[in-house]
């Protein structure tokens, strides 16, 4: 195999593993930031979505028990990727960390404890969380417009 | 021997210039057989500067469309002639070696 | 009367059988991102695919040989085989995604974890294949495919501003917040998807195993210039509903569930029903057709026996083809990547290995000798000629614009 | 084919052989060509198999595929499958011959697989339905 292969194929690994370099300065990290974000937003609205159209009744049981577990999922592996860059050693990246992570945990919780709700059919618990994680979602998509995703 | 030994193979005059590679073989189907269809009979060798592109089809007569692939193929194989099978003295490893120079490029 | 009720069965199974999983993931992915900014590619990819179709059904119909036959005929055995390598592997790639799709099908209908099913539904797909006839096959799975007619529904349904919709169509703007290189990438999935070269497999051996002639050449027209569109349509109400309902809340597409969400949302549990039957048929139909493309292929490079118009017996190393493309499709599937992802992959580099498939037919198509009056006229040829040139750009775009933006993140 | 002359790769080579009722045997992988008494080089047989298609292909891959082929055959000095072109009844965008694959038993892996696993998952032997 020639030498170009090797970087072809390396690149072309590189970007099928999706993964991230450790972020090298502020900026960078903030991209990150707002980009899980924007993410946790697109997972926490959907689960909202499919729960706000389960109770109108215009979704089958079935439907809704896949899209939840896809959405905790995803959360989950959002966070777990935002967590394991390392922050620049500035006062700006960990103040960054201290706003979104929280976010992130609470978004996670929320559609796990709507899946749980879902399950055992409790109607008011899933109205309950459902608010929480609309408020929690905004905040999300507000922290994502502050930083440029 | 079998066709794929002669396409592709390099042509070379007795003086050792080279003409070209094989491309294609021109037949005519009046060759002896015993079954119901006559046998092809090589009549020439095609020979161009190079091979790629050469069973698309474009040097023979009839294949029009479309123009852009045509003007490209044909501007690759504009040295073609055609070699009279008769002037191949003998075929060594690759190389076809003609007893005589054969005529100027027959211009298609 | 018979005959016009078979070119409305044709015409029926052409639009059900335009869907498969690329086109569900690719538009309604693009369209909760992109709006409707980039629906302009999905009508130029059918308006190629319909070119293309048209053509290979030509050829096969006037000389009886499938697309591969003719590729080593025209490109020799060596780059006929780089050819076949790597339309295999794509074909083989697009299989894994549909049998994915299936089984996520069966989970949004059951709640029952995807993985589970994914023997199952192999099983299934090469049961059919096996025993059932090919005309049979083709319609049952073409007509339920007419279930995804559920999201132009729920795009009534939702009443937009129908005249804002078709000028974000006719005038298309890239959102501000996305890179160009974002939106050329997502333009080119959409090429891919519309495009797919298996479909050119299926459709010219399809014509093969129906034993077309030159007489069968208008209803084929027929079938592709009004199914195809028609179905590209529904290609394009996926993407309106992604665009009406997921965009406006910021929701970006990854799981099949998504996909089906504005169906419920603006038609309800009936309706949801309607799309996933869809996603089950379309996806399945899609297996079947790529995990025949695989067999017919090979077959054809190699000059063995194939198709199902002859007991499997006959055409034993075609089935053998099938049934390994099968088993690796599984093993795909069942490594657990995601076949949302898979699904993203296949369709780029099915748009990378597009010229490999269309070049060659646009070639046999022009040859006298073999199409003799049915050669191709000037319109087909000039329009050929400009696809050709767009496919190339596309091809050669792919994978660097897949790595400068980390495949579309 | 009613061409005064024709071109032998674009013609003959690469291209499908089929029996009287249309079942596909292979391809013309190459083709034996023998110089004639009365001049010119004449197309005797046409050639199949690995043995005939493994020279064709590039490289590595070629040798692998004639090494391949030999060690699958029996035979010491194993030959490509010939047709004598006798058997062709027509030159069209197939190759005819007068025979079926069966009679001329040019297709050993296709027996192979045949016997050993398709013929032993049920429903082999009957059409689609």
């Amino acid at each position: 195999m020639t030498r170009s292969a090797v970087v072809g194929l390396a690149l072309a690994a590189l970007a099928l593993s999706g993964c991230v370099a450790p972020a090298p300065d502020d900026a960078a990290y903030e991209s990150k930031a707002a980009s899980t974000a924007k993410a946790a937003v697109s997972e926490s609205r959907t689960a909202l979505l499919a729960t706000r159209t389960a109770a109108d009744g215009r979704l089958l049981g079935t439907y809704l028990e896949p899209v939840l577990v896809d959405a905790e999922q995803a959360l989950g592996s959002v966070q777990t990727t935002f967590d394991s860059v390392q922050p620049p050693a500035t006062s700006a990246a960990d103040d960054l960390r201290a706003t979104l992570d929280p976010l992130l945990q609470s978004a996670a919780s929320d559609v796990t404890d709507l899946r749980i709700a879902a399950r055992r059919e409790r109607a008011d618990a899933l109205r309950s969380t459902s608010s929480h994680l609309s408020g929690v979602a905004d905040r999300l998509e507000t922290f994502a417009q502050e930083h440029g995703g | 021997m079998r066709a794929s030994e002669l396409l592709g193979a390099s042509v070379r005059t007795p003086d050792g210039r080279r003409l070209g590679v094989v491309t294609g073989l021109r037949c005519s189907l009046d060759g002896p057989s015993s079954g119901p269809t006559p046998a092809p009979r090589v009549r020439a060798l095609v020979v161009s500067g190079r091979l790629a592109g050469a069973a698309l089809g474009y040097q023979q007569e009839g294949q029009r469309g479309p123009w852009v692939v045509r003007a490209l193929i044909r501007a690759l194989h504009r040295h073609t002639r055609l070699v009279d099978v008769a002037l191949v003295d003998r075929i060594d490893d690759g190389t076809v070696l003609l007893s005589a120079a054969p005529g100027e490029p027959d211009g298609r | 009367m018979k005959r016009l009720l078979s070119v409305f069965l044709g015409v029926l199974t052409a639009i059900g059988g335009f869907v498969d999983i690329g086109d569900l993931v690719a538009n309604s992915l693009a369209g909760a991102r992109f709006g409707l900014s980039l629906v302009w590619v999905t009508l130029l990819g059918v308006v190629g695919i319909c070119l293309f179709a048209e053509m290979s059904g030509r050829v096969a119909a006037v000389t009886h040989r499938g697309t591969f036959d003719l590729v080593r005929e025209r490109l020799g055995p060596r780059a006929g085989l780089l050819n076949l390598v790597a339309s295999v592997l794509v074909t083989v790639l697009t299989f894994t995604a549909e049998i994915g799709g299936v089984a996520l099908a069966l989970e949004l209908a059951t709640s029952v974890n995807y993985l589970l099913f994914v023997p199952v539904v192999g099983f299934a797909v090469w049961l059919v294949i096996w025993r059932m006839r090919f005309e049979v096959l083709e319609n049952v799975f073409g007509l339920l495919g007419l279930a995804l007619v559920v999201f132009a529904v729920a795009l009534w349904k939702l009443n937009p501003a129908w005249g804002d919709l078709l000028h974000a169509i006719v005038v298309p703007h890239k959102p501000a917040s996305e890179d160009l290189s974002t939106y050329l990438y997502y333009g080119v999935a959409l090429f891919g998807a519309a495009m797919t070269p298996y479909e050119v497999f299926f459709f010219s051996s399809g014509a093969v195993e129906e034993r077309w002639t030159a007489k069968d050449i208008p209803t084929s027209r027929i079938n592709v210039f009004i199914g195809f569109p028609l179905g590209g349509l529904l290609s394009v109400a996926i993407a309106a509903c992604a665009a009406l309902v997921l965009m406006p809340q910021g929701i970006e597409v990854g799981t099949l569930g998504q996909v089906g969400l504005p169906v419920a949302v603006a038609v309800g549990k009936l309706g949801l029903a309607v799309a996933i039957l869809g996603f089950f048929a379309a996806t399945f139909g899609a297996a079947l057709e790529t995990g025949l493309s695989t067999g017919y292929s090979i077959a054809q490079y190699f000059g063995w026996q194939w198709g199902k118009f002859v007991r499997p017996q006959q055409a034993a190393r075609f089935h053998v083809v099938v049934l390994l493309a099968l088993i690796a499709s599984i093993a795909g599937v069942l490594t657990t990547a995601d076949p949302i992802k898979v699904t993203e992959y296949s369709i780029v580099f099915s748009a990378v290995a597009l010229p490999l498939t269309y070049f060659p037919i646009l070639v046999v198509a022009n040859d006298p000798v073999y199409m003799g009056e049915h050669v191709n006229g000037r319109l087909s040829n000039v329009l050929g000629t400009v696809f050709l040139g767009v496919i190339l750009v596309v091809a050669v775009a792919a994978i660097p614009l897949m790595l400068l933006t980390a495949a579309g993140q | 084919m009613t061409d005064e002359t024709f071109d032998l790769r674009l013609r003959l080579l690469d291209r499908q052989i089929v029996d009287p009722d249309g079942a596909m045997i292979c391809k013309v992988d190459d083709v034996e060509l023998t110089p004639a008494d009365d001049g010119g080089l004449v197309v005797t047989a046409l050639l199949a198999g690995p043995l005939a298609l493994g020279p064709r292909l590039p490289g590595r891959l070629g040798r692998w595929t004639v090494a391949l082929a030999r060690r699958w055959s029996d035979d010491p000095d194993p030959a490509p499958r010939r047709i004598p072109f006798e058997r062709v009844t027509d030159l069209g965008s197939a190759v005819v011959l007068d025979r079926s694959r069966d009679e001329l038993g040019v297709a050993g892996l296709e027996d192979w697989v045949r016997t050993h696993v398709i013929d032993r998952i049920p429903g082999s032997r009957h059409a689609s339905e």
